[in-house]
């Protein structure tokens, strides 16, 4: 398998300079918007809206910044279960605050 | 390739010499299998005296009333067993110590992905079992508050808490290393040809259960750093006298402290995985199935921790979920039971130490998971939980499963490691005292705990001394057995049969392939697989004369 | 051996069912493995055969424990869902636990440490802690109920025996967690009249002075 | 991790997807560390709804929304430092490297300002200040001050570990034959920045 090969070159290219000032330039809106958004009372969706943005970005950082979607599939996998595990433990704990 | 240091494989890893001498080269080895030695010397040293905690308190328990120490120091005594029995022995185990030392050979890999981190986890094992040990000669006296340390009594006790809780801290943090180390080595250090269903059991069940110290080991880490910051702060986060939720808490320590429980087991169910189908010198049954059921018990294990808390007053809802699920997660287990079951049919049996205890863990195992059942089942479990039942459970488990797990992986693969031989007849002799102890000890509290004893107790109803009378003389029997078991392998290791025999057992595994003890690469040559392991030919039974001899 | 209620043999049936299947799946298990043992011992079988798996059987037991589990479930959940129900007209007492008593305070003003009740009336506990946590456990009655601080948790039972049954605190709580027993005595319902009687003139006897 | 095979003077092999790998699931840990506390805020958050919001207000929205500029920012330079080394701009990436940390200092600095306000307001875990307040506002800055805090001293590790690339940089031992180390480092960086982004509307947005 991948035992002995020297990869002295990762085996994908990282995107160029202006992809990140993109991201950046973003995330910076993205903040602007919740920011802007929390000033408004959407009473239950202030939070939703606030979390959703916070998903967005955190996707962007991800797979731009931290070259997710570059790197080997078997990454994202891994995402997924780290996720997965967080969020049904996050499920399954509210069915004893919230189901009463 | 750089070129090896000569002779790397011409001495076994035990001679070799590296940049240090004498115990240096053993502490600041960063070989596998110099640091799977190294974890089980200091898990062999921790049990002893987990051990002895259990021993005494059977002891204060032989009679009602006081008997040998006074009620905080039994206190005490048990949440010291408790924390020494998981986080120094039974969770390192068999992953830190087999798994160290085999996971690479089995893969047919040189080392690990990281060895340097490798040598960190032993660092960071030994560190946290000496701060456990030190707390108690702390002024204030050791931690009284179980090994769940559960809120607010872990807040309000004036003893030694803390360094019990830093101890489980650094613990964890010691066996996320390991476990993190583990993933990445058998996605990337397979050797050529050694595909996913090609991978020993023992491989499967270590890789199910590193996910499980990567994932759900942090998640106790913060919850007792927590516990740190409102006993040194008064930080107010579960403390209910500053509105936190107690069972907020509870929740937290199980959503880590159930899949703990799999990080215990599954690796004991690898490596009776391994053993099963070598003594019957034929392939396993339903490999895939026994694969798959190590990672479904890592997903479904997650999934039920509240099982431990049937009786805090969760939601309607929370109970149903909870208990279903725990009902499910047995569903896995009593695959592999039935596979290992079937893998005996039509074998060609041998009863040699290592399958013996084999064999002892399915059943004990059986009973454990049995009686698992039943506090799965809620109306049940209201009556027994927190009682010597679940105590007489989890030691059937932890115990009877992964303790004889342990037992079993040593004496299969003690010859490997050191290129000595133990003694046929006292490991016999042991293992049944074992077996035969460990019942009169353990079974009693099951009918106690059904007539209603409650666990962590000092004292007694008069009633209940028969039960525990049995229960103490079972727990001589059991230490006679551990005595003869331990004093037989030393004594292997000083002045046993030498032997340089590659296939002691006639494994078809790559451990098999390598010489023993194996050299500090482990193979000369990278050894390449073309087959499924435990693919027994009928050529492969030649040397059946040779073992005839061994046995 | 112990005061018979419809509750009580529920929890015993759900539990003798489980023993049941697990008795008789524990014995296959090993007297199968025992018989395999010897039978296919390598002195008499020489050969072994290789037999890589069979996925019907491997879907037979598959399916069967799941439906034997299932149906453990249902008798638990059974059992269960009766205690969280308490009957709207129950007598209510509350019960604080701390280290290391119980106090139960009636609904007429006055408290004690020991748990006295009338025979065949549904009584619910209210239970609360002053400190660390408890569980209040009537072994004979099968019951348990954690008692924690700001926290309301409740238990209920109907004793259809009279007689004396010992409580305990199942949850570990300190020192002397082991000696935090009492006991609930359950009377007839006149000789329960009386003795409430007589509890309540103490108590305001007690408050004249 | 190819020195450290070096150094054990055995396995000299190199394998920089592994090396990514065993960051990844590192940070998976400190991803369910910081998890484990969201859980906490979260079911503490639904049972004391009102009593967050009181809290939140005590809060500066305009200190929290600079630090959030502040790390996306230094998030970029992170990145742009990798990219810089990939094409062999040494002296580039070093510079993006050192404005990285000098970001996260100001975030420090900030943060140092942000807590001695509320501290010299009285507001800190066991203050009288706090403990008269109610439940849920004693629960909102126990989490408050311990997820801020944790997270701080994970900026303050990132700026060692980056630190260090940096040294390496210089040194020639990262280069554009190797950096897994610079991206590790880098990985490790953004992740606080994705808490970040969590911790900045759950304590600041929700008044």
């Amino acid at each position: 398998m991948t035992q002995d090969h020297h990869n002295h070159e990762t085996q994908h290219n990282h995107p160029g300079y202006g992809i990140y000032f993109l991201v950046w330039f973003a995330l910076l809106v993205l903040t602007g918007i919740t920011v802007t958004v929390a000033g408004i009372d959407f009473g239950n969706l202030t939070v939703a809206t606030a979390l959703t943005v916070a998903c967005i970005k955190s996707y962007l950082v991800l797979t731009i910044f931290m070259h997710l979607k570059v790197e080997n599939p078997v990454f994202k996998v891994f995402v997924w279960v780290a996720l997965f595990f967080l969020i049904v433990s996050l499920v399954l704990l509210f069915t004893d605050y919230s189901f009463i | 390739m750089t070129a090896h240091p000569t002779g790397v494989n011409d001495v076994s890893y035990l001679e070799y010499k590296g940049k240090h001498k004498g115990l240096m080269s053993w502490i600041f080895s960063t070989d596998h299998k110099r640091i799977g030695v190294l974890y089980l010397i200091s898990m062999l040293t921790f049990f002893a005296v987990g051990v002895t905690f259990g021993f005494l308190m059977r002891l204060e328990l032989i009679a009602p009333g006081p008997t040998i120490m006074d009620p905080q120091t039994y206190n005490s005594i048990f949440t010291l067993h408790g924390v020494i029995m998981i986080f120094l022995f039974i969770i390192p185990g068999l992953p830190a110590v087999f798994g160290n030392f085999f996971l690479p050979i089995m893969i047919g890999a040189k080392d690990v992905s990281f060895p340097r981190l490798n040598l960190l986890s032993w660092w960071l094992f030994l560190i946290g079992g000496l701060l456990a040990i030190v707390s108690v000669f702390l002024p204030g006296g050791p931690a009284d508050t179980g090994w769940t340390f559960y809120i607010p009594y872990s807040v309000r006790s004036g003893t030694n808490v803390m360094p019990a809780l830093m101890a489980a801290f650094i613990l964890g943090f010691s066996s996320i290393l390991t476990g993190l180390n583990f993933v990445t080595t058998v996605h990337r250090l397979r050797t050529k040809g050694m595909g996913w269903f090609k991978l020993p059991l023992f491989i499967w069940s270590l890789y199910s259960t590193a996910w499980i110290q990567v994932l759900a080991t942090p998640i106790i880490g913060i919850t007792l750093l927590l516990v740190v910051f409102e006993r040194w702060m008064g930080f107010g986060i579960f403390d209910p006298a500053l509105g936190g939720d107690p069972v907020l808490y509870q929740h937290l320590f199980w959503i880590y402290s159930h899949p703990a429980v799999y990080i215990m087991i599954l690796p004991a169910m690898g490596v009776i995985s391994e053993i099963i189908p070598v003594f019957a010198r034929r392939t396993i049954f339903g490999y895939k199935f026994i694969a798959f059921s190590s990672v479904a018990i890592a997903l479904l294990g997650s999934l039920v921790w509240a099982h431990h808390m049937f009786t805090v007053g969760m939601s309607g809802t929370a109970m149903f979920i909870f208990s279903l699920l725990t009902f499910i997660v047995a569903i896995p287990s009593a695959i592999k039971v039935f596979n290992w079951v079937a893998t005996l049919y039509k074998g060609s049996i041998y009863t040699d130490p290592p399958m013996l205890y084999a064999l002892a863990f399915i059943f004990l195992f059986s009973i454990g998971g049995f009686t698992g059942l039943m506090q799965g089942a809620l109306s049940v479990n209201l009556h027994i939980h927190d009682t010597s039942f679940i105590v007489a459970h989890f030691h059937y488990v932890m115990f009877g499963g992964t303790g004889f797990g342990i037992f079993a992986a040593m004496h299969y693969w003690w010859p490997k490691m050191f290129g000595r031989k133990y003694k046929m007849r006292p490991a016999k002799v042991a293992f049944w005292l074992l077996f035969v102890g460990f019942n009169v000890l353990y079974f009693p509290m099951f009918v106690m705990g059904w007539l209603g004893m409650p666990r962590r107790y000092y004292d007694y109803l008069p009633e209940y001394t028969p039960y525990h009378r049995l229960s103490t003389i079972g727990s001589w029997i059991l230490i006679t057995g551990l005595i003869i078991m331990f004093y037989n392998l030393y004594s292997a290791l000083r002045k046993g049969e030498k032997t340089t025999e590659e296939n002691i057992w006639g494994g078809e595994t790559l451990e098999w392939r390598a010489k023993t003890p194996p050299p500090l690469e482990n193979f000369e040559d990278l050894p390449e697989v073309s087959e499924a392991p435990y693919e027994y030919k009928e050529n492969d039974l030649v040397n059946e004369k040779e073992l005839e001899e061994v046995h | 051996m112990f005061p018979s209620s419809t509750y009580i043999e529920k929890v015993d049936f759900a539990f003798l069912f489980i023993t049941a299947i697990s008795a008789a799946l524990l014995l296959l298990v090993t007297v199968l493995m025992i018989y395999f043992v010897f039978k296919y011992n390598h002195k008499k079988n020489k050969k072994a055969v290789n037999i890589h798996g069979s996925v019907p059987l491997e879907i037979f037991w598959t399916v069967v424990p799941i439906i034997l589990v299932l149906g453990m479930f249902y008798f638990g959940w059974m059992g269960y869902s009766e205690a969280s129900n308490p009957p709207a007209n129950s007598m209510e007492v509350k019960v604080t636990g701390q280290m290391w008593k119980w106090t139960f305070d009636y609904p007429e003003g006055f408290s004690t440490d020991t748990l006295y009740v009338p025979q065949g009336v549904p009584v619910k506990l209210n239970l609360n802690s002053a400190d660390v946590n408890h569980s209040f456990y009537i072994p004979a009655f099968r019951i348990k109920r954690d008692v924690l601080p700001n926290r309301e948790n409740f238990l209920w039972f109907n004793a259809e025996k009279t007689g004396s049954f010992d409580v305990a605190c199942a949850e570990y709580c300190g020192l002397r967690h082991s000696y935090m027993y009492t006991k609930v005595i359950v009377l007839t319902d006149s000789d329960y009249e009386s003795w409430k009687k007589q509890k309540i003139e103490k108590s305001s006897a007690g408050q004249a002075i | 991790m190819s020195t450290a095979e070096h150094a054990a003077g055995h396995h000299v092999h190199r394998d920089d997807e592994g090396a990514r790998l065993g960051m990844w699931l590192f940070l998976f840990t400190e991803l369910l560390l910081f998890g484990g506390m969201f859980i906490i805020y979260s079911v503490y958050r639904y049972v004391h709804q009102a009593e967050f919001h009181l809290a939140a207000k005590e809060l500066n929205t305009l200190f929290g929304t600079f630090n959030t500029i502040i790390l996306l920012t230094s998030s970029l330079t992170m990145a742009l430092s990798i990219a810089a080394i990939q094409k062999d701009k040494k002296a580039l990436s070093v510079f993006m490297q050192l404005i990285t940390i000098l970001f996260a200092a100001f975030f420090m600095v900030n943060k140092y300002f942000e807590w001695s306000a509320k501290i010299h307001h009285g507001i800190y875990p066991g203050s009288d200040e706090l403990l008269m307040k109610s439940n849920g506002e004693i629960l909102f800055f126990g989490l408050y001050y311990i997820m801020t805090g944790l997270h701080g001293l994970h900026v303050i590790i990132g700026v060692a570990v980056i630190a260090y690339m940096t040294v390496g940089t210089v040194k020639g031992k990262i280069n554009s034959g190797s950096f897994v180390r610079l991206e590790a480092a880098g990985l490790y960086w953004h992740l606080v920045d994705i808490i970040w982004i969590f911790l900045f509307p759950l304590f600041y947005l929700i008044t």
